[in-house]
């Protein structure tokens, strides 16, 4: 047996459903080119972020300390907060796959809104922490200053960070070059995903899944799962440096 | 010859008396790499009549008009392991024996003489220890290996000399080496084959191999009368490195004198060997590079001192073999630091903007 | 190149339905692991903080893969090509170090 | 199940009434279609275009050498000029040469599935081809490029004041075009084979187009995001790559090339596919060891990402890692010689005939083992020191690109030329343009081996005299080759209306494409086939016509 669609093929002349496309065979046919095509397009995503997590690697062998330094002037609150928030919303998106499988309408709105919600919520977050790296001149290249690590100031209650030596201050840029660019390409993922559950929302609500039609939704919650993943490992990478220094 | 165009006769002479083939053999390396070429290129011969002459051979006996019903074949394992195993036991012989010629190219003698090369657009700049500076030109004495240290100010660019085989790119931010031993006299091409903007094939010269005999008088005629070292040290004392790098007990900074080629442990415990390329990096990055025992406190001097100016610290760094020229450095104030050789190199740092 | 060995699975694994009470373990496992990641940022390993830290993000994200991206239940195509593109990221950056790590050693 | 194979008398077939051409029209019908192989006649279209601009900038390089001095074009003329016949040639016409037409075309008819698995995907990677397309047409019109077609950072970043940003831009649109295309064919080919289509009984074409899938789909976003990081380095100046901040320029080559070599293999394999079938068809026998030629599709795709640093030995990465990429370029050259061989072989005892799409085929062996073994030269790490960076690297890759990739879709052209429009060409004109193109080619660029071998350095604007032969006998060249490539277009176009109806199967090839109507219907077929024979089964072709003949005697 080497097709799959070989064994539907004979006999299997039943109804196809109105949303069967006309050059599916069967459904089941569509429904696995759907998640396979799905799954090749998270691999050209696992690639495209494979180029910074290089950089990544490269640069923090290079300028450990630097970026010792940078990650600590991340909020660890903030991201811890974040890290949740974006599992608890692939949670909740896994759930309303469940929703949708099950045919349960009101139970796919809810999920999608709180999935919404709680990516807002990330995103929300996220400008607080760019906010304030503008307001410190840590965003590289427009608006940059590296002094702050050469003569760190102490926050209340709290002691300083060591300082760095000029040169290796200045490092920090390539590390919030990396941090900027990792995470926007995070946010941006984010932003089309938020687009993505508008719309779905939208069809949801006029009952557009009811009859089982729900490839989009599968699909599209592979890609709000990638988009978790992918900050499973900046979180680490780029927050919790050495924390203990 | 009346019947034939002037123009296309003439062109005919020209192209029958320039033909070459491959450019003069003019280093140690060059008759090696021909043997190379020459070897590849008699295999890929071979390979190629092979190829034509099954197709022909194929074609010829079993085109459709002599042998009108083909005969199914499935394959051959025993041919495919064949035109597997011989072109992959080729190669193998072809990567081996480049390699050996990759690793003696890149791999300088350590009783080389010492060329340094600043890249920028479009121009290349060789100092020679002695001083003498030259721009598009490199002269080169006659049987002595010559090792060039590269850098670029700005792109990539690519120093290429062609008729000693030989080429590498220089690329900004890091040293990197390449040498030759020159074995005839003359006039030969370098070029810059790295594209490098506008200017890209204007950024040519010549590399003029001499008589060592030759090459001393050039060296005496061009001389600036300020040797790098010199230079180096004149730098070393106006940008106050002899403050810390003083060689007393008491000093804040390793000592440098012989510490050209020796092992260090640095702070972080790693062993390195110093070199010219760890000499600049402990200039420019000096928080990576603290030799153990030493406090991090060595400002950096990115952006304060040119390539150049760098090269003269490093040449005069690895011929420190005493702490006796940096004591009388600091010793004198009369060597007051001439203006030309520290200026900043804000100039060149300022880039093009979009 | 594998779907022929195991169509029969994929034909029984149409329609596998994940539970919501599996869903909500794992999330749960992925929030504690979180957790431990934060904790054991703050404790002195040396080298070892980078792998732990490493090693807690690989586990998260085989959760997440395995389970709210069905791979445990997909047929074995779809695991494969999961392994593809690990590997060609693995590619990337392996060989890509086989240059920088090695750019500093001694010649012969 | 009817009989899938019909040989109408070629005398008196007829333009089936019904086919994809004509089962809807208006522009819209076609700008909004989703059937694959109304898609690939718009790509066809756009990247005939695009082939022919950067053909022209071509031609005025090559003008512009036959002196020494640069004096047709100043230098960053030049340089634009240069740059943007890379960029046009390799993004916009090599990559999607033969996969996007005819790949495209004939990827679902030969695994027997009415339409790839993602129609509209399909289109949508050919609106993103021409939004791409557009864009670097855009930056050339308003100003250029110059920074050659591979971004070489930092001149891309900080030292040119021309439209880097546009064209990266363009590029990284046209590489998801690339993307959605090949990720379409892993779909189809994995998921919508016919019953009975087994992997074993796909042809040739279908697996070196399932190897270039895989490069495109795994190989293109390491590009992107390469080009997303100069143009944010270029924008707003972030460090990743720049040394003055401690960036390191090297990283971008890794990340460029870790693509751009892949790349070559994504533009050579689908045409190494459609000489597999080409050969088959004309010696009228099956391909010489079909696994071994599949395989070794496979093989290529696979080694082809662990060669990448071959681009860079001389730019100063470790010698060490040079030693792992300089074997392993090695070892990604033996598939190559295994195909070329098994080509050679199928040859044997078989029946040539010596049509033009054959002639062409032949070209490219002959063509492309040059480019090959050349290609070795460059991959042995010492002998890369003399030859890399100058006219031996354009000899070689031109030999590859357009030897082998450009012979290989003008014989695939040739070859379906009939199943897609229903027409013959002229055989007897198309065979002179074959051999014009051959000599053309030869003349343009063997000469560039010498000038490499001599040392002339690539790029140049203005080169010493000595050099001035061999360029004008090159520029000769390349005017005899305008004329070969200029040909096809016009006896093509002249065909549409005027060549003889072709019928379903005019070269008696087995492939199940043939055994459709030509031009094909726009659902392909008209019952999905059950595939029962082997790829290149000419018994069966056979045993096929005397059914056909007994039914209908």
């Amino acid at each position: 047996m080497d097709s799959p669609t070989a064994a539907l093929h004979e006999g299997t002349h039943a109804e196809h459903p109105s949303y069967q496309r006309h050059h599916f065979v069967t459904m089941a046919q569509q429904k696995e080119s759907a998640s396979f095509g799905m799954w090749l397009f998270l691999l050209t995503e696992i690639m495209f972020f494979g180029g910074m997590f290089t950089a990544y690697l490269i640069y923090r062998n290079w300028y450990y300390a630097a970026f010792v330094a940078g990650s600590h002037t991340l909020s660890i609150v903030l991201g811890t907060t974040n890290t949740a928030v974006l599992i608890t919303s692939s949670f909740t998106m896994a759930m309303g796959v469940w929703c949708a499988e099950t045919r349960r309408r009101g139970g796919l709105i809810v999920s999608i809104l709180l999935t919404l919600a709680l990516g807002l919520v990330f995103l929300g977050i996220k400008s607080v922490e760019y906010h304030e790296k503008w307001v410190q001149h840590h965003v590289p290249g427009l608006r940059f200053d590296a002094m702050t690590f050469v003569h760190p100031h102490a926050e209340p209650g709290q002691a300083a960070e060591p300082p760095l030596s000029l040169d290796m201050a200045e490092h920090t840029e390539v590390y919030f070059s990396l941090y900027f660019a990792m995470t926007g390409m995070h946010a941006l993922h984010m932003i089309i995903g938020m687009g993505l559950l508008i719309f779905m929302l939208i069809k949801a609500i006029r009952g557009a899944y009811d009859n089982g039609n729900i490839a989009f939704i599968e699909n599209f919650g592979l890609y709000w799962h990638f988009v978790d993943i992918v900050w499973i490992f900046l979180f680490p990478l780029l927050y919790l440096i050495s924390r203990h220094q | 010859m009346d019947h034939i165009s002037p123009v296309l006769w003439q062109f005919l002479v020209k192209w029958l008396t320039n033909f070459a083939v491959i450019p003069p053999e003019a280093s140690k390396v060059a008759p090696q790499m021909d043997a190379l070429l020459l070897f590849m290129t008699l295999v890929s011969l071979v390979g190629l009549v092979l190829v034509i002459l099954l197709v022909v051979t194929f074609s010829i006996l079993y085109r459709r008009e002599r042998h009108p019903v083909a005969v199914q074949i499935e394959g051959s394992t025993l041919l495919e392991a064949t035109w597997t195993i011989i072109p992959l036991g080729l190669f193998l012989v072809m990567f081996v024996w480049g390699s050996v010629l990759y690793f003696r190219i890149y791999t300088p003698p350590p009783n080389a003489m010492q060329i340094y090369v600043v890249g920028k657009q479009w121009m290349w700049k060789a100092e020679h220890p002695g001083g003498q500076h030259e721009i598009n030109s490199l002269h080169v004495p006659i049987n002595q290996p010559v090792q060039l240290t590269l850098i670029s100010q700005d792109v990539f660019h690519s120093f290429s000399m062609p008729a000693f085989r030989v080429k590498r790119e220089a690329i900004p931010g890091r040293y990197t080496t390449v040498w030759f031993e020159a074995t005839q006299e003359g006039t030969y091409h370098l070029f810059c084959s790295q594209y490098c903007g506008t200017a890209h094939s204007a950024m040519i010269g010549q590399i003029v191999v001499m008589s060592q005999d030759g090459y001393k008088k050039w060296l005496a005629s061009s001389t600036s009368g300020v040797s790098l070292a010199q230079d180096g040290e004149r730098l070393f004392a106006s940008l106050s490195c002899n403050a810390c790098h003083n060689g007393t007990p008491s000093a804040r900074g390793p000592n440098l004198a012989g510490v050209y080629g020796s092992t260090l442990t640095l702070s972080d415990g790693q062993r390195v060997t110093v070199d010219d390329e760890y000499l600049r990096q402990a200039i420019l990055n000096p928080s990576a590079h603290i030799t153990q025992g030493y406090a991090p406190i060595m400002p950096t001097y990115q952006g304060q001192v040119s390539e150049e100016g760098l090269f003269s610290l490093v040449e005069y760094i690895k011929n420190l073999d005493s702490n006796y020229r940096i004591q009388q450095t600091t010793n004198t104030t009369t060597l007051a630091p001439v203006a030309t050789a520290t200026v900043p190199n804000a100039a060149t740092k300022g880039m093009v903007k979009p | 190149m594998s779907d022929h060995q195991n169509h029969h699975e994929e034909q029984h694994e149409e329609n596998h339905i994940v539970s919501p009470k599996i869903y909500a373990v794992i999330a749960v496992a992925l929030l504690l692991c979180t957790a431990l990641t934060v904790a054991a940022s703050y404790v002195e390993m040396g080298p070892w903080n980078a792998v732990v830290a490493l090693a807690i993000a690989v586990f998260k994200a085989t959760l997440v893969v395995l389970f709210f991206m069905h791979i445990k239940y997909s047929s074995k195509l779809m695991k494969l090509t999961v392994g593809a593109g690990l590997f060609t990221f693995l590619a990337l950056v392996g060989m890509s170090m086989s240059d920088y790590i090695s750019r500093a050693w001694g010649s012969f | 199940m009817s009989t899938i194979l019909s040989l109408p008398d070629q005398t008196t077939a007829r333009i089936p009434k019904r086919n994809y051409l004509n089962n809807e029209n208006g522009l819209l019908s076609w700008l909004l279609t989703g059937d694959h192989k109304r898609i690939a006649i718009l790509y066809l279209i756009s990247i005939t275009f695009f082939f022919f601009i950067g053909g022209a900038l071509a031609g005025l390089i090559r003008l512009e050498l036959l002196t020494p001095q640069s004096d047709l074009m100043a230098a960053d003329t030049y340089n634009k000029v240069f740059s943007m016949h890379g960029i046009i040639m390799v993004f916009l016409f090599l990559v999607p040469s033969v996969p996007a037409t005819i790949g495209n075309f004939l990827i679902p008819i030969m695994v027997g599935a009415r339409d790839l698995a993602f129609p509209k995907i399909n289109l949508l990677s050919w609106y993103l081809y021409v939004i791409g397309g557009c864009l670097t047409l855009w930056a050339m019109i308003t100003g250029g490029v110059d920074t050659g077609w591979t971004f070489t950072t930092p001149l891309s970043t900080h030292y040119l004041n021309t439209n880097v940003v546009t064209a990266g831009m363009a590029i990284f649109i046209a590489g998801f075009a690339s993307i959605f295309t090949g990720l379409n064919f892993i779909v189809t080919i994995h998921r919508m084979r016919a019953p009975g289509m087994t992997w074993f009984k796909l042809p040739l074409f279908v697996w070196s187009h399932y190897a270039a899938s895989i490069l495109m789909v795994l190989g293109t976003p390491v590009l992107a995001i390469a080009l997303v990081l100069v143009v944010l380095e270029r924008t707003i100046g972030i460090g990743v790559f720049d040394p003055t901040k401690g960036g390191d320029p090297l990283l971008f080559q890794h990340l460029f090339w870790f693509y751009s070599h892949p790349a070559v293999y994504i533009m050579i394999l689908p045409g190494m596919g459609v000489i597999s079938e080409v050969i088959s068809t004309f010696s009228r026998k099956r391909v010489f060891g079909y696994s071994a030629v599949a395989f070794s599709s496979v093989a290529i795709a696979v080694f082809g990402f662990f060669v990448w640093e071959h681009h860079m030995f001389i730019m100063g990465v470790s010698n060490y890692s040079t030693l792992i990429f300089s074997l392993l370029t090695m070892l990604v050259a033996v598939p190559s010689s295994i195909k070329i061989f098994n080509w050679a072989f199928t040859l044997y005892k078989g029946s040539i005939t010596f049509e033009t799409p054959m002639l062409y085929a032949f070209g490219f062996m002959g063509l492309f083992t040059i480019g090959g073994l050349t290609g070795v030269f460059l991959g042995a790490s010492g002998t890369d020191i003399h030859l890399t960076e100058t006219y031996f690297i354009v000899a070689h890759f031109h030999f590859v690109m357009v030897g082998g990739m450009l012979m290989a879709f003008l014989s695939g052209i040739h070859f379906w030329w009939p199943k897609m429009t229903g027409r013959m060409y002229p055989e007897k004109l198309s065979q002179l343009a074959a051999v014009v193109t051959f000599i053309g080619f030869n003349f343009t660029f063997f000469p560039q081996f010498l000038l490499g071998m001599l040392g002339m350095p690539r790029r140049y604007a203005a080169y010493p005299p000595e050099f001035q032969v061999l360029n004008v006998f090159s520029s000769a060249g390349a005017s005899i080759l305008g004329v070969g490539y200029l040909l096809p277009i016009l006896y093509l176009l002249w065909s549409l209306k005027y060549g003889k109806i072709a019928g379903n199967n005019p070269w008696q090839a087995t492939g199940l494409e043939w055994q459709i109507q030509s031009p094909p219907l726009t659902e392909n077929f008209v019952e999905i086939p059950i595939v029962t024979q082997d790829a290149y089964d000419y018994e069966w072709l056979e045993r096929q016509k005397e059914r056909e003949v007994t039914q209908v005697g």
